[in-house]
């Protein structure tokens, strides 16, 4: 693998000083941004939602969004530059030169035509002096490529009969359809299952190499990015603040961003827990002065409040934005493991559980129990009906046969049959933080509507115990009075916990809590929910379909496949030695944020003993 | 602003003593900044207060004759005489509290019956929704005017009856709109949590759902309003509506639509007025859907 | 009194030249609907006025004069004990499908008037026929017995919803004698007739053809005449008179003797018009003059709280009533109804009718009443017809004596105020008996004072026919009765030579 | 697809028999009826009672509902109770120019609209989407009778003489025979209904050229002309189709108001006639026909967009 940045041939892609405003706000989205791409190389664009990636990979076809503008700096592709381009260069460098495959297959592709007609129209456009024919097999060839059917029945599908996977493929046919020099993808894998991801990386990895195609491979998963990339450029708040060949950038990360995102970054193979950066990322506009990531370093100084670093180069090829590029890191605390509680008798149970949407049936006799102070978390891929089986648990599926029982009584089905206190013991958190709490209610309108329902509290003692719950969940009282809009993803989603939790619950029902979240908020979630589950005595059912998160938290684990438990066993059992064929499929595809872990172990040092971290900063 | 890490002391307030701002206010603020919403409230407001304190300003009575009919403007009667020779000036300025008064009525009250049933709609789901959408599909099949003519004719007219009609050819189309709202928002998650928590329904569409649907609601206020004054004024236009002498805007086009050649004025002036009025509301409301999207907008990013 | 009198073609145009033959005249009318109708002997308003005399004509009619005229009839005479009557057709009358007019046809249309399954109009003015005792003397001739005495049998038969039929007459295929023969008809739009070559009358009709267009808007009829779409049209609202005048190619035509009137109803059985003080307050608060010029724009004259004011047995030597609000206040008060506060039903049944009541509200309070307006619609108001305490009515043009048996007596349908005076009630009995013009004047006179003094109507005024034509055209000649268009007497109209 | 389409159709069926019940409970609580109207206030208790026989009106008025709906059924539009003639004679001629009336105001209207809505989105926030947007935010606010009426000022009688104010035409004269009477009307018709189309269709263009897969679009490289001809209009069509069909259905119902002020000989004139004439029927017919339109239109509408969105389309066999 060549990371040698010092590379005689010009690099096919060669970005200097890129700044991309907002004019109309009167901010930046990134600025400064340099990169390089040789041809056949894939450089990997990492960071947190927000961070610019995009902006960046949509400058390299000369394209902003609405209201964005590029202001400054040269976007050299293939020795023209894009920046400057006018109308009719840029369609023709557009799909030619430079190809994108888009984030998202399902919104990217138009609802309205054939799938052919939309690769075709590519090379219509770009190779207008081919012949139909011609044109035809390089349709069909193309097709081929991507590992997709390239038979006429499925030429006339529309997008919406293709599955996810697919759809993504065709996207990457549309982009290596005229054989172009540079391709930008973004996110391609992003919402797909793990095995699936794993097979569209590996086409695209296969396809840049058989091409000689320079690609910039967008992404907020470095596990991603370290199985597929040759260098890595890291993003943090619209720069780019670390960027170096893969191999030096997992041994020997010196940004203190990138170190904390490395050890936020959950491991399925190791014992070490992820630890979350305090604080999240600023979005264009709310930038502070000085170093923005200032506010969440730990070696943040006076220097660093006062003026953005400038690139330090480190070693060969390895360029770091931080004035403490050298200094290490403080070492982290970090949680000891408790002593396992006893566990109790079940709390709740599911029985021979099969429920339908309509005719289509999901779950199919489903027996899956959690013990008292037990975490049982429930794996498996996209699809297989783990949300539906919360649902059910939760009271908001009534559409199901079998028996939920709590505490040995069995459960209505909807919510609302329930008794005031089945409700309470039973508590739910959803997703995604942005939806489950109410747009317009204050934290503390949110907050209080458990404890009025449960408890009937209200007035200053209901006030009291909110302030008590925001606490809990490290969250300042003020909180009480703000809106989740002006809450960070992670801060919502200590909200949502806190309101579980203000129900006393016995069972906490946790779906994906975090998938909706950056990784480094993520881990300082799951070690609050580890911390409440341990301190309270809480049951939890820790839904989730990223295996690498289970070993931190789970005592049992239930692996779902189709709507089927297909084993239930502790965790270390199931990550040593999976029974199930589907587990072991599972393990084998979840990426790994690098091939040689003891390399990362040493950077990452021994695993922190600390006591229990109470705040992030 | 990040709330994380710091327990700093807050004076505990009861929780619902906390200020909390609305939605419909902070799109109207927002609203309220552009061009195009203070052209229109301009319009309007100028036109209520003409409506509200015009009878004050009147020089004479609406009713009282003071010349031939339809006389060029004199001295006596600044803007001529209409049909019967009454004073148009006077009478313009008399004519505004119907419109504006019955427009507003019949907007609120349909709006309101509508964005309720909408909003019950969506929530409720399956039979409940079923019969409420498909009586309301009747009612929007109905013509509207021939429900004004079948009322208006069959029970005389009477200034409630008006408003109901109106009404309730504005309730249908609200609560499908509202409901086509509400539908997205009763699949979030926030409300599954406020049902898997028990709250009553009453709570969940009036305090979970209504919040959200304010900036349609705001939207299809200002339509209906707008619809409101064209179809009272045009009942009026018709003769099925308000009665001789009352001073009408929309009556006054019909009394004097005949001496337009000879004296412009007594209808031009209502003409004017409606269209004012009208424009003027369209124009809040363009400035409140736009500020609405851009609040959702700034929200959502 | 009204002697039968040879009928023949006379009117000459009181404006303009003798007509010439030929054209096609476009006439704009108002009051059709999709009720409309084609039947002879039914007539819902205007429309049919406009329409029926084209088709069918009657025994008799009232000429512009408001004297009676033979049409069908050639002589009706009644016998000495006015039980019967002998009513002779006029000779070689051809109906428009050729056959000729004869005694089977008049009994025909005496009993399809009379059908007690389907009475038509004319059941209100002659239904004391005994349709089952019509005696056909000879081929021409028919003697008509009648179930209680009546010396006006010729007044009552003289209506255009009277027209003689033929035999096994079907409405759907409409032959009369009329001047006009039926081309078509969509009700409430128009209907179009062409000429009758075999009229009796010779020389008319002058037309070829004749279209009669509904436009119940005024202004669309008036938009249609400025504009030329049509040729004339009727009930030019007064405003727009001097628009039309000024217009060189356009002629206006003022019947301004009419005994068209837009009377205020008082129901006498009911408070507080029992008291007749009241009624009499109600007639001195309004102001003539200015009803006149604002309700009527000046197309009107002043009323005197009687009807017939064309007719020379109008009492037309009573003093004129004029607005006293002092006189109105002190009634008012002394019959215990100061300040006042009375709902007044109406409809927009004609126009004239709102504005005039808008009038009678506004000058009403100078005496302290305070009249609130209900207005139905024209159907719904005649539905509760005769039961509302206080409202607005309109009549056409009649007689003294005509309007009186249609309204005051108390067994008229048109009683709508329960209007009922013993000696009133004697004195027209009287009347009706009395063959000497000058008494009959006289005791006439004496029931008119009573009308006057205690009557339950306040007739304020009687409105003038205005209607608008285009210069080319003439014949539409005044007509006393405010019949529209020259009483809709096609026949008489032509391009002008 | 077809289960859908189906279904969709037996909708408007079951809607339409609904509006049936209520128009005819609705003209049933009018005072007075057909034979009072028809009769007049001359009418005699023994005159009406003859006639009320005459007509059925004495029938129960479940009978008389049946009577009429099945005779409907059957094409049989009922008598006019005083002309005697049949009223399919009376209203064909009416739904004819009503029907020219909106088919010509809804063939101006529909690609004008659609056509500018596409033009002030590619131009979004420039002079041409200001212009468009302005005069179409001025134009939806005007009720369509102010419209009707500055354009008399304008082109028949005070400004212009040009054109006829009032749309005369003779009995079975067809409207088409006299095009310039319908100019007025239908142009103020389609003024009051181009504004929504054009602000729907701008809308959801805008939204359609926001979307991902224009941007994808665009990013392949493909000319501007077949960005917005392929990838978006057809998008947007599909809310825009429910707004036209809306709209049109509109039309049916303020033809009314635009037919009384010019006398056009249509539906909404013959409606408001017959109302005070108690033309029952014929306001049953003519009520049932408008809801008819709105219906199919709607239904139309519908089919429209399942046939244009090819996972609706292709969704469900
Ligand atoms: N045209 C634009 N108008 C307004 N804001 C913009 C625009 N383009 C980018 N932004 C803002 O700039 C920031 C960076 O956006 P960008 O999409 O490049 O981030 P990203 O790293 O791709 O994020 P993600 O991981 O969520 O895709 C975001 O906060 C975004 O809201
Ligand atoms: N509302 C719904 N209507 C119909 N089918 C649904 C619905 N929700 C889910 N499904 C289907 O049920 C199956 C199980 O879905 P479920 O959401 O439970 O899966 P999951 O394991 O939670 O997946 P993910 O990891 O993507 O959240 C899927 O095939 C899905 O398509
Ligand atoms: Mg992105
Ligand atoms: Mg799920």
């Amino acid at each position: 693998m060549s990371a040698n940045p010092d590379r005689a041939d010009a690099p096919v892609v060669d970005i200097r000083g890129l700044r991309v405003d907002l004019p109309d706000a009167g901010f930046d989205v990134v600025d400064e941004v340099s990169l390089r791409v040789w041809p056949g190389e894939v450089l990997g664009l990492v960071g947190e939602s927000g961070c610019g990636k995009t902006t960046v990979g949509l400058a390299l076809l000369g394209h902003c969004r609405r209201g964005a503008e590029i202001t400054a700096g040269e976007v050299l592709v293939d020795g023209r530059d894009i920046a400057g381009a006018n109308d009719a260069e840029l369609l023709a460098l557009r799909g030619r030169v430079v190809a994108y495959i888009p984030q998202d297959p399902p919104t990217a592709l138009n609802p309205a035509l054939r799938i052919a007609t939309q690769v075709r129209e590519v090379l219509d456009a770009h190779l207008g002096d081919w012949t139909a024919e011609q044109r035809d097999e390089r349709l069909r060839e193309v097709l081929r490529e991507v590992h997709l059917p390239s038979d006429d029945a499925f030429l006339r599908r529309y997008p919406h009969q293709l599955s996810g996977g697919q759809q993504q493929r065709v996207t990457i046919a549309m982009a290596f359809a005229c054989r172009p020099k540079v391709i930008v993808c973004d996110e391609p894998t992003t919402g797909l299952d793990v095995i699936t991801q794993e097979r569209v990386l590996e086409t695209v990895r296969e396809l840049c190499r058989r091409h000689r195609v320079a690609a910039v491979y967008v992404s907020h998963d470095l596990a991603v990015v370290s199985s597929l990339a040759d260098r890595v450029a890291v993003m943090y708040a619209g720069r780019v603040v670390e960027s170096s060949s893969r191999d030096e950038l997992f041994a020997n990360p010196r940004h203190p961003y990138t170190r904390g995102l490395l050890r936020a970054v959950p491991d399925l193979d190791g014992a070490r827990s992820p630890v979350g950066i305090p604080g999240h990322a600023p979005l264009p506009g709310a930038r502070t002065e000085g170093c923005f990531f200032g506010p969440r370093c730990q070696l943040c100084s006076d220097e660093c409040r006062r003026e953005f670093p400038a690139v330090t180069v480190v070693g060969p090829g390895h360029e770091v934005r931080c004035h403490h590029a050298h200094q290490a890191l403080p070492g982290e605390a970090a949680r000891v493991p408790q002593p396992a509680q006893a566990l109790g008798e079940l709390v709740i149970e599911a029985q021979g559980l099969s429920a339908s949407y309509g005719g289509n049936q999901v779950l199919h006799g489903v027996d899956l129990g959690v013990l008292a102070h037990e975490c049982v978390a429930l794996v498996g891929e996209s699809g297989s009906g783990k949300t539906t089986l919360a649902r059910c648990i939760a009271g908001l599926h009534p559409d199901y046969e079998g028996r939920l029982l709590l505490g040995g009584t069995e459960l209505a089905p909807r919510a609302r049959r329930r008794t005031t206190d089945e409700r309470r013991r039973i508590q739910y958190i959803f997703q995604n933080p942005y939806a489950s709490l109410h747009p317009r209610h204050t934290v503390g309108r949110s907050l209080a509507a458990p404890l009025r329902l449960f408890f009937g509290l209200k007035g200053s003692a209901c006030a009291r115990r909110v302030a008590e719950l925001l606490e809990r969940v490290s969250l300042s009282r003020a909180a009480a009075e703000s809106f989740p809009e002006e809450l960070s993803g992670g801060e919502r989603q200590r909200v949502a916990v806190a309101r579980a939790l203000a129900a006393e619950p016995a069972v906490l029902v946790c779906d994906e809590i975090t998938s909706a979240l950056d990784v480094s908020v993520q881990a300082a979630v799951l070690e609050l929910l580890a911390d409440l589950q341990q301190q309270m005595g809480l049951s939890v059912l820790f839904i989730t379909h990223n295996l690498a998160l289970i070993r931190t938290i789970a005592d049992r684990v239930a692996v779902m496949s189709e709507g089927r438990i297909v084993e239930v066993r502790p965790t270390q059992a199931v990550l040593e030695a999976p029974e199930a064929a589907y587990t072991r499929e599972l393990l084998e595809h979840t990426p790994r944020l690098d091939p040689q872990p003891s390399a990362v172990a040493a950077v990452l040092g021994p695993d922190p003993v600390d006591p229990v971290r109470a705040e992030p900063q | 602003m990040s709330f994380a890490g710091t327990a700093d002391d807050v004076a505990l307030a009861p929780i619902e003593a906390v200020h909390a701002r609305r939605q419909w206010l902070e799109t109207l603020r927002s609203a309220a900044r552009l061009r195009r919403t203070r052209l229109g409230l301009l319009m309007v407001g100028g036109l209520v207060v003409l409506a509200v304190v015009g009878p004050l300003l009147a020089p004479h009575s609406p009713s009282a004759f003071v010349g031939p009919g339809l006389t060029s403007p004199s001295k006596v009667a600044l803007l001529g005489t209409d049909s019967l020779g009454r004073d148009v000036l006077s009478r313009f300025l008399h004519g505004g509290r119907t419109v504006i008064s019955l427009a507003l009525l019949a907007t609120i009250l349909g709006v309101g019956v509508g964005a309720a049933v909408g909003m019950f709609a969506a929530y409720a789901r399956g039979l409940v929704d079923g019969i409420l959408m498909r009586t309301s599909d009747v009612l929007l099949a109905f013509p509207q005017i021939v429900l004004v003519l079948l009322l208006v004719t069959g029970a005389g007219t009477h200034l409630w009856l008006i408003v109901v009609t109106v009404a309730l050819g504005h309730a249908p189309r609200t609560a499908r709109v509202i409901r086509a709202a509400a539908m997205e928002i009763v699949e979030r998650d926030f409300i599954k949590a406020a049902e898997v928590m028990g709250e009553s329904r009453w709570r969940i569409v009036f305090g979970g759902i209504m919040p959200m649907v304010t900036s349609p609601l705001l939207v299809e206020f200002g339509l209906r309003m707008v619809y409101s004054i064209a179809l009272v004024t045009a009942v009026s236009f018709l003769g099925f509506g308000l009665q001789p002498p009352t001073a009408d805007w929309g009556l006054m086009i019909n009394e004097n639509r005949l001496g337009i050649i000879q004296q412009p004025w007594s209808v031009v002036m209502p003409v004017l007025a409606i269209g004012l009025l009208t424009v003027g509301t369209n124009l809040i409301t363009d400035g409140v859907a736009r500020a609405a999207i851009g609040l959702d907008r700034r929200r959502s990013a | 009194s009204d002697e039968p009198q040879e009928a023949a073609p006379k009117g000459t145009p009181a404006s303009g030249t003798k007509p010439k033959q030929g054209g096609t005249l476009r006439a704009g009318i108002s009051g059709g609907g999709a009720s409309d109708t084609l039947d002879a002997h039914h007539s819902s308003g205007a429309a049919e006025e406009s329409r029926l005399p084209q088709l069918y004509e009657p025994l008799a009619l009232y000429d512009h004069d408001a004297t009676l005229m033979m049409v069908l009839a050639e002589s009706m005479e009644p016998a000495r004990d006015a039980r019967s009557w002998d009513i002779r057709l006029r000779e070689g009358v051809e109906f428009h499908n050729g056959k000729t007019l004869g005694a089977d046809d008049l009994i025909y249309t005496f009993q399809r008037i009379l059908n007690p399954d389907d009475p038509k109009d004319g059941v209100g003015f002659f239904g004391y026929v005994d349709a089952t005792r019509l005696q056909k003397l000879d081929a021409r001739t028919v003697r008509v017995h009648l179930k209680v005495k009546s010396a006006t049998l010729t007044d009552d038969v003289a209506q255009y919803f009277n027209g003689i039929v033929p035999v096994g007459y079907d409405p759907r295929k409409p032959v009369g004698t009329g001047p006009f023969k039926f081309k078509s008809f969509t009700p409430g739009e128009e209907s179009t007739f062409v000429k009758n070559e075999n009229y009796w009358r010779t020389g008319q009709p002058y037309l070829d053809e004749l279209s009669i267009i509904n436009m119940n808007d005024d202004a669309a009829r008036v938009n249609a005449l400025l504009s030329g779409e049509i040729d004339a049209i009727m009930g030019l609202p007064a405003r727009q008179v001097p628009t039309v005048e000024n217009n060189p190619e356009l002629r206006v035509q003022i019947a301004e003797k009419t005994g068209v009137h837009q009377p205020l109803t008082m129901r006498m059985d009911k408070a507080p018009f029992d008291d007749v003080r009241v009624r009499q307050a109600f007639r001195l608060m309004v102001d003539r003059e200015q009803m006149v010029q604002q309700a009527y724009g000046g197309q009107a004259s002043v009323g005197n709280d009687m009807p017939g004011l064309p007719d020379p047995m109008y009492a037309s030597s009573l003093p004129q009533r004029e607005q006293d609000i002092e006189q109105a206040k002190s009634l008012l008060k002394a019959a215990g109804h100061e300040g006042l506060t009375i709902e007044m039903v109406t409809a927009p049944m004609y126009r004239g009718v709102l504005e005039s009541g808008q009038v009678f509200v506004e000058q009403a309070k100078a005496a302290g009443v305070n009249i609130k307006t209900k207005q139905l619609d024209t159907t719904g108001f005649f539905d509760g017809y005769g039961g509302w305490t206080f409202s607005q009515t309109f009549y056409g043009g009649r007689s003294v004596l005509g309007q009186i048996g249609f309204q005051y007596m108390p067994d008229s349908i048109w009683n709508e105020t329960g209007w009922k005076n013993d000696r009133f009630t004697k004195l027209i009995a009287e009347t009706r008996a009395t063959l000497d013009d000058a008494k009959r004047k006289e005791i006439l006179f004496e029931a008119q004072k009573i009308l006057h003094e205690e009557g339950t109507l306040v007739i304020h005024s009687f409105v003038h026919a205005v209607d608008g034509y285009k210069a080319q055209w003439t014949g539409f000649n005044p007509s006393w009765t405010g019949g529209p268009l020259g009483d809709f007497r096609f026949r008489e109209v032509g391009l002008s030579a | 697809m077809l289960r859908l389409i189906t279904l969709r159709i037996a909708l408007g069926v079951l809607t339409l028999w609904l509006v049936s019940v209520l128009v005819f409970v609705g003209t049933q609580v009018l005072p007075g009826d057909t034979a009072t109207a028809i009769l007049g206030p001359s009418a005699t208790p023994d005159r009406l009672a003859a006639l009320r026989k005459l007509l059925h009106l004495d029938d129960s008025v479940v009978a008389q509902y049946w009577h009429w709906l099945s005779s409907l059924v059957q094409g049989d539009l009922g008598t006019s109770a005083s002309a005697g003639v049949p009223l399919s004679e009376i209203l064909s001629s009416r739904v004819q120019n009503s029907g020219v009336l909106m088919l010509a105001s809804g063939l101006i209207a529909v690609p004008v609209g659609l056509g500018l809505g596409v033009w002030a989105a590619i131009r979004r926030d420039r002079l041409a989407d200001h212009l468009t947007s302005g005069s179409s935010l001025v134009l939806a606010a005007l009720p369509e009778f102010v419209i009707g009426m500055a354009l008399v000022l304008l082109f028949a009688t005070t400004v212009f003489q040009w054109l006829p104010a009032v749309s005369l035409l003779g009995p079975g004269q067809a409207i088409w025979s006299k095009p310039q009477a319908a100019v007025l009307p239908v142009a103020a018709l389609a003024l009051a209904v181009i504004p929504y189309i054009t602000r729907i269709m701008r809308g959801s263009m805008i939204e359609v050229l926001q979307s991902d897969y224009v941007q994808t679009a665009r990013l392949k490289g493909l000319p501007e002309r077949t960005v917005i001809l392929r990838h978006s209009v057809p998008n947007a069509l599909v809310p825009a189709i429910q707004v036209t069909a809306l709209q049109l259905a509109w039309l049916a119902g303020g033809v009314v108001v635009i037919e009384y002020l010019f006398s056009f000989p249509g539906v909404g004139g013959l409606l408001v006639d017959s109302v005070t004439g108690r033309e029952i029927t014929i306001v049953q017919d003519v009520s049932l026909l408008i809801a008819a339109v709105y219906v199919t239109l709607n239904v139309l509408a519908d089919v429209l967009c399942i046939l244009i969105t090819p996972k609706v389309r292709t969704g469900i066999s």
